[in-house]
């Protein structure tokens, strides 16, 4: 006897690497206003990201990880979630957070090796950057149940690399979140490398999406670099979620144009021709092909988003190099809520030597 | 009052407090209508209901990850984990996210999470279940770490741990689950989370111990005073932050300090406290300072688990061997 | 656009509660010899089982973990594997170890708190009983990548349960034995209850074998009380990895007839009906009926085997009873190839209070 | 002979094990054709092929739950973990089979597997990129724990974690990979698993570090010396299992002993160090023992980092304090 089980993961792009647009497109994915938004989103996050490496390349900011290629996922997810929804991003996902109301400035003063940049004013209640690769799918779990427990109305929403998927924190997360139904959306940006490792020494599947088949819960494949599939995908999977439909996993197909991370070489082990190749299918130019095409956006709006941008850029670095550094007093003001009588002696002997050169803070 | 077991006490302090904070919720495996292997929990979700008390998949660094992000949302979960053997899986989401959401965020996102767990031997438990990991968790910087030695002490210091704006783990002694009974109020009095407790005054030296081996350490002492020695046994019962005063004003007393540990030795958490009574409290001591501690091996199964731990005769050994010295 | 990746997870039956052979089973899954060979297996697995409850019960072994009603699984997979392959077992499956070599008395000295249990005369190189739910996957993984690195015709097999399934570690190693094409299988046994916790609690997909395909694995679901499926689904998958066809993921379906452990009551959580219904389709009276019918086994038979059953399980009790424990010293000569130096001190310590009734051993 | 960094001599100890042991394989994230983010497995995989320098999954749980695998089938693997502060999600594999799977079959199965992985901070590297997790593993029975001061015993002492028969931690201070180079013999001759080293001779305090901090307490000595101050300096190099003979006959003849340790202060590797020097060195003490640590928080971003590293200054202070005291 033999009976079974079927399963489908489906793949969708709206638009072509050339720019046209498929004719099974919805109407309300092309929306203009909507479709300038995630243009001027993405032009803005690469100003900041191209900046971001340049202070890096001159020892004025740490190692930095840029999304070169990628601003369409971040974007498009940010876009689709609202203010009061959750995200639990990654090291390389500026994009979502700079759209979510995270500044530059906040972006630099981390990347420049200072807690504060964490300390968003903008939104209170999302995750700070996640390292540790993987973990932050557990804490949007828990962060969607807790919407649900409490009957309020909104989605949490993580997003990851390829590499990422490998780990067993990401499974065993998107495993309980099926079983619990919670509002969540995990995002894998599938930029094809996790630092050297291609994806397919990553994971025998023929997807990432199909992931998701393991965990019971819904699982779809998008052009990444499909600025208007990505929206789309994204906001049907949180529209779901919020509406007490349960998770969905999505692979975001894309590709890192850039180094791993400014401490990464990435001609040491992948043929820069193949990256040349993959540039020329990246989320902005081909969204400005469609916009040029229908007339919605001219060169010189172009002009002035870059020079709005630029200015931006300088002024967040400027107010970033002008930050100087918190004392000594900042690791333990900030370690509990209160600190414990028996720290005093440790405060006191860093409040001894921060003044004696101690630190190089 | 009533004469509790150390189980049922929290059993009884979890109940307090959710039935006084709205955002307090449990979660493990097998706490729903099994109440848990120990019973902890038992009861709990029939008169709570599922969503405050809820059973999970079995995968403890998802249950401690999503403790997280529950606590950073305004929950406070207090998260059971079957055994202390099985916290390790969820160490990397302990030490590099709950005990540093704060300060990442510098107080922007806060974890008031607790995260129970059964520890320790004594009970001839089938292997890995007998571990005692506190020593790396109290080494862990944002992490407070607990563990009760009685029913009232569990009952006290559990409701601190789950009020504490911050995330506390709290190792409660297998061995002592129902060991006795103890006359335990339910008024919800907590006790202080910053405080080492003296279970028995005495003149000669300083026994020092937490969880269950203050028992053996007790009960040397009661077997010690028949040959004239009057030990002073102190309760660690908060590890992390460590009340290293109490310890300190004990030795200036006796000049003599032995310490008991069912962890195994090396780097276990009794390293600290003789090192800080050799910092602090160097010239107060008679004689050199004594560990009793488990030995340097794997935990070993029932049959020999009683050569591993830390028995009465090993503590009043030590005690009289620091006796003799000077 | 939408394109899309199919996935299929077939389920296999052949023995029905009834005993009634489905047409379509293959004809070597149905050999006499191997069928008997099985039977008896099984029986002498729950004769051993019955047995050690009834010791702990009465004070003479520690907390036991039952098989009944799930002998098929264990004693399928081992008849399916040669000696030389691996074995990576969980708390549940002195069925396959007995048929592997493991002795009764092995067991018992395990589970009467003694590590010399786990010293197996044969089979030498498989793995000791895994208790930490899940990681054996990842043992078996590593001696499957051994083997295949080696140029060695083995295959490496591990056993956990559904509660299992929903851990980190059974994903990521099965991913990476995925990815790494290694002769692996790994059998789920589905007892439909993680200790308390029911099978729709850890995990909301539709089959625990689906989850094959987050790993791009081959994933097959069987009737785990069908002890001929589940022989030749344990076979295929086994000489599929022998060959070099990479890892299979076996759902086997079962109940588990008894508490969790002795440690355990299961009517505090689960309706005694129930039970009783799927007792009906326990594996041993189901092939038993089928062998009746065909003339192939006779009550004399039945008997006799019974009888072995017993007395080879009362002369492992007894060997087990007789067998004294291991001094102190055991604790250090094992820990290491050689004691270290600094450990002489506590090894001395251990050996002073050892005489002096420091150890209830 | 060569002039070699530490990262090099990695690489020298890798490549002479790969070569005169066919069972030695290494596996980790990144470490083929990129060498590692260190570059330490730099040209291995290209000279040994990609079957014995193998790069795997994003998955530190798995990839130390196969070495285990692999070990007890015969393999020796010797595994990168690309920082210490990812170490976590192996914790459980490490504790709960790698240290014990010998002891647990009674010495049927071995796990003869060596786990590398960058350590401390120092560099001014990203979140999680600066832990310091030693004093959890050297807790762990049946692990031993390894981290080399320089590249002579780097190599040294790589050969001998790769030819135990047993499980070794072997930590590699990231800030000294390139701070300076030494004469490396690639002769494959190992350094004992079990020694501190004297790595300066003095008759007034000793100075017992490891790591990254040794050159940190070499420095508070030379400048010390200036002072009149003559420090012994102890590289501990192997933590477990220790050599606390060396350190013992050192602070006997010292009298005064300050231990330095990067990771943070409470139930660190130090307090081990204390608690011994207490119990079998007190009558050789002049002065009470004292611990320069990190603070008991979360290890700071670059630009607090040299706030909580233990410095010269704070080292001197300690040495200055120990000398002025009794
Ligand atoms: C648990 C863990 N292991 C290792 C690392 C080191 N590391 C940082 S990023 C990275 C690769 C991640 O790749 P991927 O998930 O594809 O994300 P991407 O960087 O491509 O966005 C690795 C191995 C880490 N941060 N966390
Ligand atoms: C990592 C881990 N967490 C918790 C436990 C405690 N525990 C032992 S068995 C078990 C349930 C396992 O259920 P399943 O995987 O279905 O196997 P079964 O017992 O049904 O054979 C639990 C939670 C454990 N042994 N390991
Ligand atoms: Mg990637
Ligand atoms: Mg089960």
């Amino acid at each position: 006897m033999n009976a079974g089980v079927s399963f489908r993961i489906d793949f969708f792009r709206f638009l072509s690497a050339e720019g046209d647009l498929d004719p099974s497109t919805p109407a309300e994915a092309i929306e203009p206003e909507l479709l300038l938004g995630l243009y001027r989103a993405m032009a803005r996050t690469r100003a900041y990201d191209g900046k971001a490496i340049a202070l890096q390349r001159t020892g004025k900011l740490g190692t930095f990880a840029s999304s070169l290629g990628q601003e369409a996922i971040g974007v498009a997810v940010a876009s689709a979630m609202r203010s009061e929804d959750m995200l639990a991003p990654s090291y390389r996902d500026h994009g979502a957070q700079l759209l979510r109301g995270m500044t530059m400035v906040e972006n630099l003063v981390y990347w420049g090796g200072d807690e504060r940049g964490s300390d968003y004013a903008v939104p209170r209640h999302d995750f700070p950057i996640c390292v540790p690769v993987g973990t932050q799918v557990a804490h949007a779990t828990g962060a969607a149940c807790a919407f649900k427990l409490r009957g309020e109305k909104r989605v949490a929403v993580a997003i990851l690399g390829d590499g990422g998927t490998s780990t067993g924190d990401f499974y065993s997360a998107l495993n309980m979140a099926g079983c619990w139904g919670v509002p969540l959306v995990v995002v894998v940006n599938n930029n094809q490398w996790a630092i050297s490792t291609p994806r397919e020494l990553e994971s025998a599947t023929a997807t990432l999406a199909q992931k998701a088949v393991a965990a019971g819960v819904e699982g779809r494949q998008v052009d990444g670099n499909d600025a208007i599939a990505m929206r789309h995908a994204a906001r049907l999977a949180i529209e779901k979620a919020r509406a007490g439909g349960g998770p969905t996993l999505i692979e975001a197909l894309s590709y890192r144009l850039g180094d791993h991370t400014t401490a990464d070489d990435a001609t040491r082990y992948r043929d820069p021709e193949i990256v040349r190749r993959e540039a020329a299918k990246e989320p902005i130019g081909r969204l400005r092909k469609y916009l040029n095409a229908r007339g919605l956006w001219s060169e010189e709006q172009e002009r002035r988003l870059a020079n709005d941008c630029a200015e931006e850029v300088e002024r967040a670095v400027a107010a970033y190099l002008a930050t100087p550094p918190e004392t000594f007093a900042a690791m333990f003001d900030h370690l509990f809520a209160r600190l414990p009588e028996s720290m005093r002696d440790q405060y006191e002997e860093a409040r001894r030597f921060a003044s004696k050169g101690g630190g190089d803070g | 009052m009533a004469e509790l077991t150390l189980v049922e006490a929290v059993n009884r302090a979890l109940a307090h407090e959710l039935e006084h904070d709205p955002a307090v919720l449990l979660l493990g495996e097998d706490i729903g209508v099994n109440g848990g292997v120990f019973r902890a929990t038992l009861g709990l979700q029939q008169r709570f209901g599922a969503a405050r008390v809820v059973d999970t998949p079995l995968a403890e660094a998802a249950i401690a990850g999503a403790a997280i992000g529950m606590a950073a949302m305004g929950l406070k979960p207090v998260m059971e984990i079957q055994f202390s053997g099985f916290i390790y899986p969820a160490m990397d989401q302990l030490i590099n996210h709950a005990s540093r959401l704060r300060n990442r965020t510098r107080g922007r996102l806060t974890c008031p999470m607790v995260l129970r767990a059964p520890n320790g031997g004594g009970i001839h438990a089938p292997e890995h279940h007998s571990e005692s990991p506190e020593a790396m968790l109290a080494h862990t910087p944002g992490l407070r770490v607990v563990i009760p030695s009685s029913p009232a002490r569990a009952y006290g210091l559990l409701l601190a741990a789950i009020r504490d704006p911050d995330p506390v783990v709290f190792l409660e002694p297998t061995r002592l689950y129902r060991l006795f009974k103890q006359d335990v109020v339910d008024d919800g009095e907590a006790l202080p989370l910053d405080t080492c407790f003296v279970s028995r005054e005495g003149r000669d030296v300083t026994l020092v111990a937490w969880g269950g081996m203050l028992h053996e350490a007790l009960a040397a002492a009661d077997s010690l005073a028949q040959e004239g020695v009057d030990c002073e046994v102190i309760d660690v019962a908060t590890l992390k932050p460590l009340d290293s005063e109490t310890i300190l004003r004990s030795v200036e007393k006796t000049g003599r300090c032995v310490i008991v540990q069912e962890a195994a030795r090396t780097a276990g958490f009794g390293a600290e406290i003789a090192a800080i009574v050799a910092e602090r409290g160097l010239y107060s001591l008679l004689a050199p300072l004594e560990r009793v501690c488990g030995y340097d091996v794997v935990m070993p199964l029932a049959r020999l688990e009683g050569q591993y731990l830390p028995s009465v005769a090993r503590i009043a050994g030590a005690v009289r061997h620091t006796m003799e010295a000077a």
